[in-house]
């Protein structure tokens, strides 16, 4: 950044006081004067094409670390799940508390922001962290940030997405471990667990009649499949994330796992963006069930990686 | 338009006259590439998001139609051709047989266009319109396909939107043609109009395969 | 009696509605391009005042919305892009390459009626209820869920966009077929080598945002699904095809202004342009490389990491070549014999703001800045000094330039000065607190936004009155000076294009007798036609060397 | 440059007939191309062959047809510059697409 800044100010000041001193230096000073001929010195130009390309080049390098270290998040993170809407912002805890247009974060910590939208593109910026990404309809979009400073920070959507897109901010407040651990239990009262949620859900919807747990069903085991390589029925392997997670409930024919038919019907336009989240949060949950030794969509471990 | 071939004003010969009107040409079928580009780019990011859902799509409509149909229109680019050719030779008879059989070629083709759209009117395969794919098809697949016979219609709908601005061409060359119009000299008009028939058959040479033969078997 | 030229040749309505004449048709374009001007100018006018207070001092959110939206669809599709090509671009294009007329005149008069017609779709939206969804149109918003006049906006845009390839065909086609003898490709005016890169863009870029708009378009009116995730399909599908155009669409509004300043600089340095075949051969390099660069607009919305690194590099390769220019403009001033025309000002004051808006788009190219700044009014200051800083203050500069040519009148001189000072100080108040805005986190769009940001927002606001002022007056006195201005001569300045060897203005056929080149661009030193100090004289008072 | 290239070449009808046949060929070639299922060969096979053949009877049309193998280089660049852009805009739009799933 400042980087940046300075070889940009030095290049601005550099040829703005060019102009201006030539501008005075090379006045006309009187009516029929004409200019020195000069056509152009080969030199100059290969200088000053190289010379910037080379520095555009460490500008790159430099944005390009950053921003790579950004996309991907770091292994152990405190996930939230963060839903837009027209035009309001959702965010579930890990503990299933939702706040409406605020966001608790401990401070010090590795938070990933889980995003999905219930309607149009928006997008969640903290400009005090210097984050923002956008929201998208159709998939998962992930951020994280590691807050450094216990406070209260602004949150926008910088996305324009309709007509109170200027109103759909609140904020951030970071707060010390412990502060947030007591802030969940003390708040959590009242608020529905999402794996308890999931799991109803798991039962209302019928996904347990053919995802039975011991691999008997007419679909795959879901015990462990969370994070676990899935093998399709076309032979290539998918990891079971939450993405993967949302396509197979909104469009199960997408990737169908290997050894099963295409029974499931698609809950398109069924669910809501929240519905789908308990259920991944109840499946996340089924992680460290026992998985059947036949029956589950997991991919055995081969030598390959 | 141009009555007798004079030459305009901003021109300086007839050489020249007649190489920017086909160079216009050329510029403006490029612009149509692009046009239908983005056409393309759509359908391709949406095929290779649900290549299944597609080739089950394509398999309803009738391969047989299209087959034909693709034989007519490249017969047309043929007639088309060799009407150019007449024109180039002098023979003003033969000119206004071939751009005759060219116009009959391209309505036969939008004819049998009409019978693939209707029959995809009976099935309910008109997006938007009261569209189901199959009885008792789930949401996902209704929509997936739903997408497929969006690009069928937005595709071969702008190609024949194509094919009927290059009948009314058609006409007033034939019009022009039994006039006697056109000469060695001058034959600008046949050869560029020529041009635009030949692009619009290109679309439907690749519309062909990817719309109605995706993977068949 | 007085001379006849292209404005007396004949009177009447009809003889300029159904003009073949470019530079009639450019006369058209310059009445229709500045009332949309001043369409987009009000708006603006309103979102400045809007944005006095926090919360918004004049409007609903849902009225802000529309008016920024309005702003942006005005002045980009029916003032910036079709402004210097249509115009000047119109006007000059043949003479300057010796030709009588465009390749198609006919053609070029269609593509102003198709203008028209696209402006009139529009103009409807605006007045039946407006158009809200931005002027980018992004999907699922504009095509589910706006309840304002998007369809008709949508069929204007589109309808415009054959306007803008009738043009970039006929000035290619042009550009080939039609140059006087002995005007070759490297003896044309660098105005004329941005207009055919600008054409290039015209050609290959427009059917695409056409096509695009069009699938919105049905998208929303049957209730398709193209780029609507709820029916499968792709939203950011929408934002690739949008950004294929739209990113290139920036080099339609800058190249033709790149092109004035490359006419304007030798012109009064009288002196030949410094490294002549590396600013035409530049113009040509943005114009293919700015179609590499469109998704750096899209860093954020989950594409591939991947693609984003290679959009970031692209889009660095892409600076070089205006920065290039910018030298070859700072070189060509030194030891010239500068005069301190109107011109020239405006000249000068677009190399210092394109300078700043070409650098900080070096911090939004930059992956990893672009996380903070991307959707803040770093970026509205950002676009706003190339499209405003560089293309109009290039288009008024070039307005100034050619007036006596396409007018046969001379604008006074003090007050056309007076206006170029006015407008470079208005544009920097407006726009430079909007910088400082963006990077403490202001995101744009906002009709109302946390009291912390006022002060800024006020000086903003501030400039935008001084700015408004130095646009009224250009406009004041250049329609005084049609009727009251002194007459201009065949050259005033003197420079050496074609256009100047004509009179002012112009006869209907551009020249009495086709002309032959045997001079090379801007070589002042071997043209003793112009007038000017010639071999022997006391030529140059900084020396030779 | 445009003033040297008055020479204006006929293509014999012959020739059309000739690229008819070929075409007419290639359309029977391409309906059972589809028919067969190539996938297991080779995945995407089908699509290849399909693409391959509609190419091929384009590049027909364009040299012969519209007698870009007999016009003037300009002419021939922008027929390549066509192409070009559209591969620009296929190419780098679904690199984008298609490198998401590697990371």
């Amino acid at each position: 950044m400042v980087y940046i800044t300075l070889i940009s100010l030095f290049f601005g000041v550099a040829i703005t006081a060019a102009i201006v001193y030539f501008f005075f230096k090379y006045r006309r000073t009187h009516p029929e004067q004409l200019g020195v001929p000069i056509h152009g010195d080969m030199r100059l130009e290969t200088a000053w094409i190289v010379v910037p390309a080379l520095l555009a080049m460490t500008m790159f390098a430099w944005g390009a670390v950053v921003y790579v270290d950004y996309r991907r998040a770091p292994i152990d993170t405190l996930d939230i799940y963060v839903i837009g809407k027209q035009w309001m912002w959702k965010a579930q805890q890990p503990t299933g508390l939702k706040e409406i247009n605020e966001l608790h974060v401990p401070v010090g910590r590795d938070v990933k922001l889980i995003l999905a939208s219930e309607d149009v593109i928006h997008d969640f910026s903290v400009p005090a962290f210097r984050v923002k990404m956008d929201v998208v309809p159709g998939h998962y979009n992930t951020m994280w940030f590691r807050p450094t400073k216990v406070g209260r920070y602004h949150f926008f959507c910088s996305q324009y997405c309709g007509t109170n897109h200027s109103l759909m901010g609140g904020w951030v407040t970071v707060m010390e471990p412990t502060d947030y651990a007591a802030w969940l239990s003390g708040a959590s009262e009242g608020n529905e667990n999402p794996v308890l949620a999931g799991e109803k859900l798991f039962a209302d919807k019928a996904c347990i009649t053919c995802h039975l747990s011991d691999g008997r069903g007419r679909a795959p085991s879901l015990n462990g499949v969370y994070g676990a390589k899935v093998l399709l029925a076309d032979g290539s392997t998918v990891t079971a994330d939450e993405g993967y997670i949302r396509e197979s409930i909104l469009d199960p024919k997408a990737k169908i796992v290997a050894g099963y038919q295409p029974l499931m019907p698609s809950f398109q336009g069924q669910m809501t963006e929240e519905q789908i989240l308990n259920l991944t949060a109840y499946i996340k949950s089924l992680q460290s069930q026992p998985v059947p030794a036949t029956g589950s969509g997991i991919a055995p471990a081969t030598g390959k990686k | 338009m141009h009555r007798t071939g004079e030459l305009f004003g901003q021109y300086k010969t007839m050489e020249q006259q007649r190489e920017t009107a086909s160079l216009g040409m050329w510029v403006f079928l490029s612009t149509e590439v692009l046009f239908f580009g983005g056409m393309f780019m759509t359908y391709t990011l949406n095929r290779s998001t649900y290549p299944d859902i597609f080739s089950e799509a394509s398999k309803t409509i009738n391969l047989w139609l299209g087959a034909v149909n693709t034989i007519v229109l490249i017969a047309s680019s043929l007639t088309m051709a060799m009407a150019v050719w007449s024109s180039q030779v002098g023979k003003k008879k033969l000119l206004t047989i071939f751009l005759v059989a060219t116009l009959i070629l391209g309505c036969v083709f939008l004819g049998i266009k009409s019978v693939e759209y209707h029959e995809k009117y009976v099935e309910h395969h008109i997006p938007g319109w009261n569209y189901q794919f199959e009885p008792g098809a789930d949401v996902s697949t209704n929509a997936h396909t739903q997408l497929f016979f969006s690009l069928y219609f937005a595709m071969t709908g702008l190609h024949a939107l194509h094919m009927i601005v290059g009948a009314g061409l058609l006409l007033w060359l034939i019009r022009q043609s039994i006039r006697g119009r056109f000469t060695p000299e001058y034959n600008t008009p046949v050869e560029n109009i020529g041009l635009y028939w030949h692009f619009v058959d290109i679309v439907w040479i690749f519309l062909f395969p990817l719309l109605y033969l995706i993977d068949r078997h | 009696m007085p001379r006849e030229h292209y404005l007396n040749a004949t009177y009447g309505i009809r003889s300029w509605l159904l003009t073949t004449d470019h530079k009639r048709i450019a006369m058209l374009y310059l009445v229709s391009v500045t009332f949309f001007f001043f369409i987009g100018g009000a708006f603006a006018t309103m979102i400045r005042i809007h944005l006095l207070t926090p919360t918004g001092l004049l409007v609903t959110p849902e009225t802000y919305n529309k008016l920024f939206t309005m702003h942006g669809v005005a002045m980009i599709f029916f003032f910036l892009i079709p402004s210097i090509p249509a115009v000047l671009g119109n006007f000059l294009l043949p003479i300057m390459i010796g030709a009588k007329d465009l390749a198609f005149p006919k053609i070029n008069l269609l593509s102003w009626y198709i203008y028209l017609i696209g402006g009139g779709f529009v103009l409807y939206s605006f007045s039946t209820g407006g158009l809200d969804t931005g002027w980018t149109f992004y999907t699922p918003l504009s095509s589910v869920y706006s309840n304002s006049a998007v369809t008709p906006a949508v069929i204007g845009v589109f309808i415009n966009g054959f306007s803008s390839i009738l043009t970039g065909l006929n000035f290619i086609v042009t550009v080939h077929t039609m140059r006087a003898p002995g005007m070759t490709w490297f003896r044309m005016p660098l105005f004329v080598w941005a207009q055919y890169a600008t054409s290039i863009i015209f050609i290959l870029g427009t059917p695409v945002i056409a096509i695009t708009l069009l699938l919105a378009g049905m998208e929303r009116m049957f209730h398709l699904g193209f780029f609507n995730p709820a029916l499968g399909g792709d939203p950011i599908l929408f934002q690739h095809l949008f950004w294929f155009y739209s990113h290139p669409a920036v080099y339609i509004m800058i190249l033709p202004a790149m092109g004035v300043i490359s006419e304007i600089i030798p012109t009064f340095a009288r002196k030949p342009i410094f490294g002549y075949s590396f600013i035409a051969g530049s113009s040509i390099a943005i114009a293919v490389i700015g179609f590499f660069v469109w998704a750096h607009h899209m860093f954020l919305t989950g594409q591939s990491t991947y693609s984003a690194l290679a959009f970031s590099l692209l889009s660095y390769l892409v600076a070089i070549p205006s920065a290039v220019k910018v030298f070859n403009w700072t070189s060509t001033l030194y030891k010239g014999s500068i005069s301190y025309d109107t011109p020239m000002l405006y000249a000068l004051g677009f190399i210092g703001l394109f300078l700043i808006g070409g650098l900080t788009g070096l911090f939004l190219a930059c992956l990893g800045l672009d996380i903070h700044i991307h959707d803040t009014y770093f970026v509205v200051a950002h676009f706003h000094y190339i499209m405003v800083g560089g293309a109009v203050m290039g288009y008024v500069g070039g307005l100034h330039f050619w007036w006596p040519k396409i007018t046969g009148k001379l604008y006074p001189e003090f007050l056309a000065r007076v206006a170029a000072v006015i407008l470079f100080i208005g544009f920097n108040l407006t726009f430079f607190p909007q910088f400082l805005l963006g990077y403490l986190g202001m995101p744009r769009r906002y009709s109302s936004y946390p009291p912390e940001f006022q002060v800024l927002n006020v000086m903003s606001t501030a400039g935008a009155s001084i700015l408004a002022l130095g646009y009224l007056l250009p406009m004041i006195y250049l329609t005084w000076s049609m009727r009251y201005g002194k007459v201009a001569g065949r050259n005033p300045w003197p420079a050496t294009g074609l256009e100047w060897q004509t009179d002012s203005p112009p006869p209907t056929e551009n020249f009495d007798v086709t002309p032959e080149v045997t001079w090379e661009p801007y070589d002042y030193e071997n043209r003793p036609d112009l007038g000017l100090a010639i071999e022997g004289a006391p030529t140059h008072a900084h020396g030779d060397d | 440059m445009s003033e040297h290239q008055s020479e204006h070449h006929i293509v014999s009808p012959t020739i059309y007939f000739v690229i008819f046949g070929v075409l007419m060929i290639c359309t029977i070639l391409t309906v059972v191309a589809a028919e067969i299922d190539l996938n297991q060969y080779f995945g995407g096979l089908n699509i290849i062959v399909a693409l391959t053949i509609a190419v091929f009877k384009a590049s027909l049309v364009v040299l012969f047809f519209m007698h870009a193998k007999y016009s003037p280089k300009r002419t021939q660049m922008v027929i390549v510059a066509s192409i070009f852009w559209l591969g620009i805009m296929l190419f780098m739009t679904m690199s984008d697409y298609v490198s998401r799933l590697w990371s």
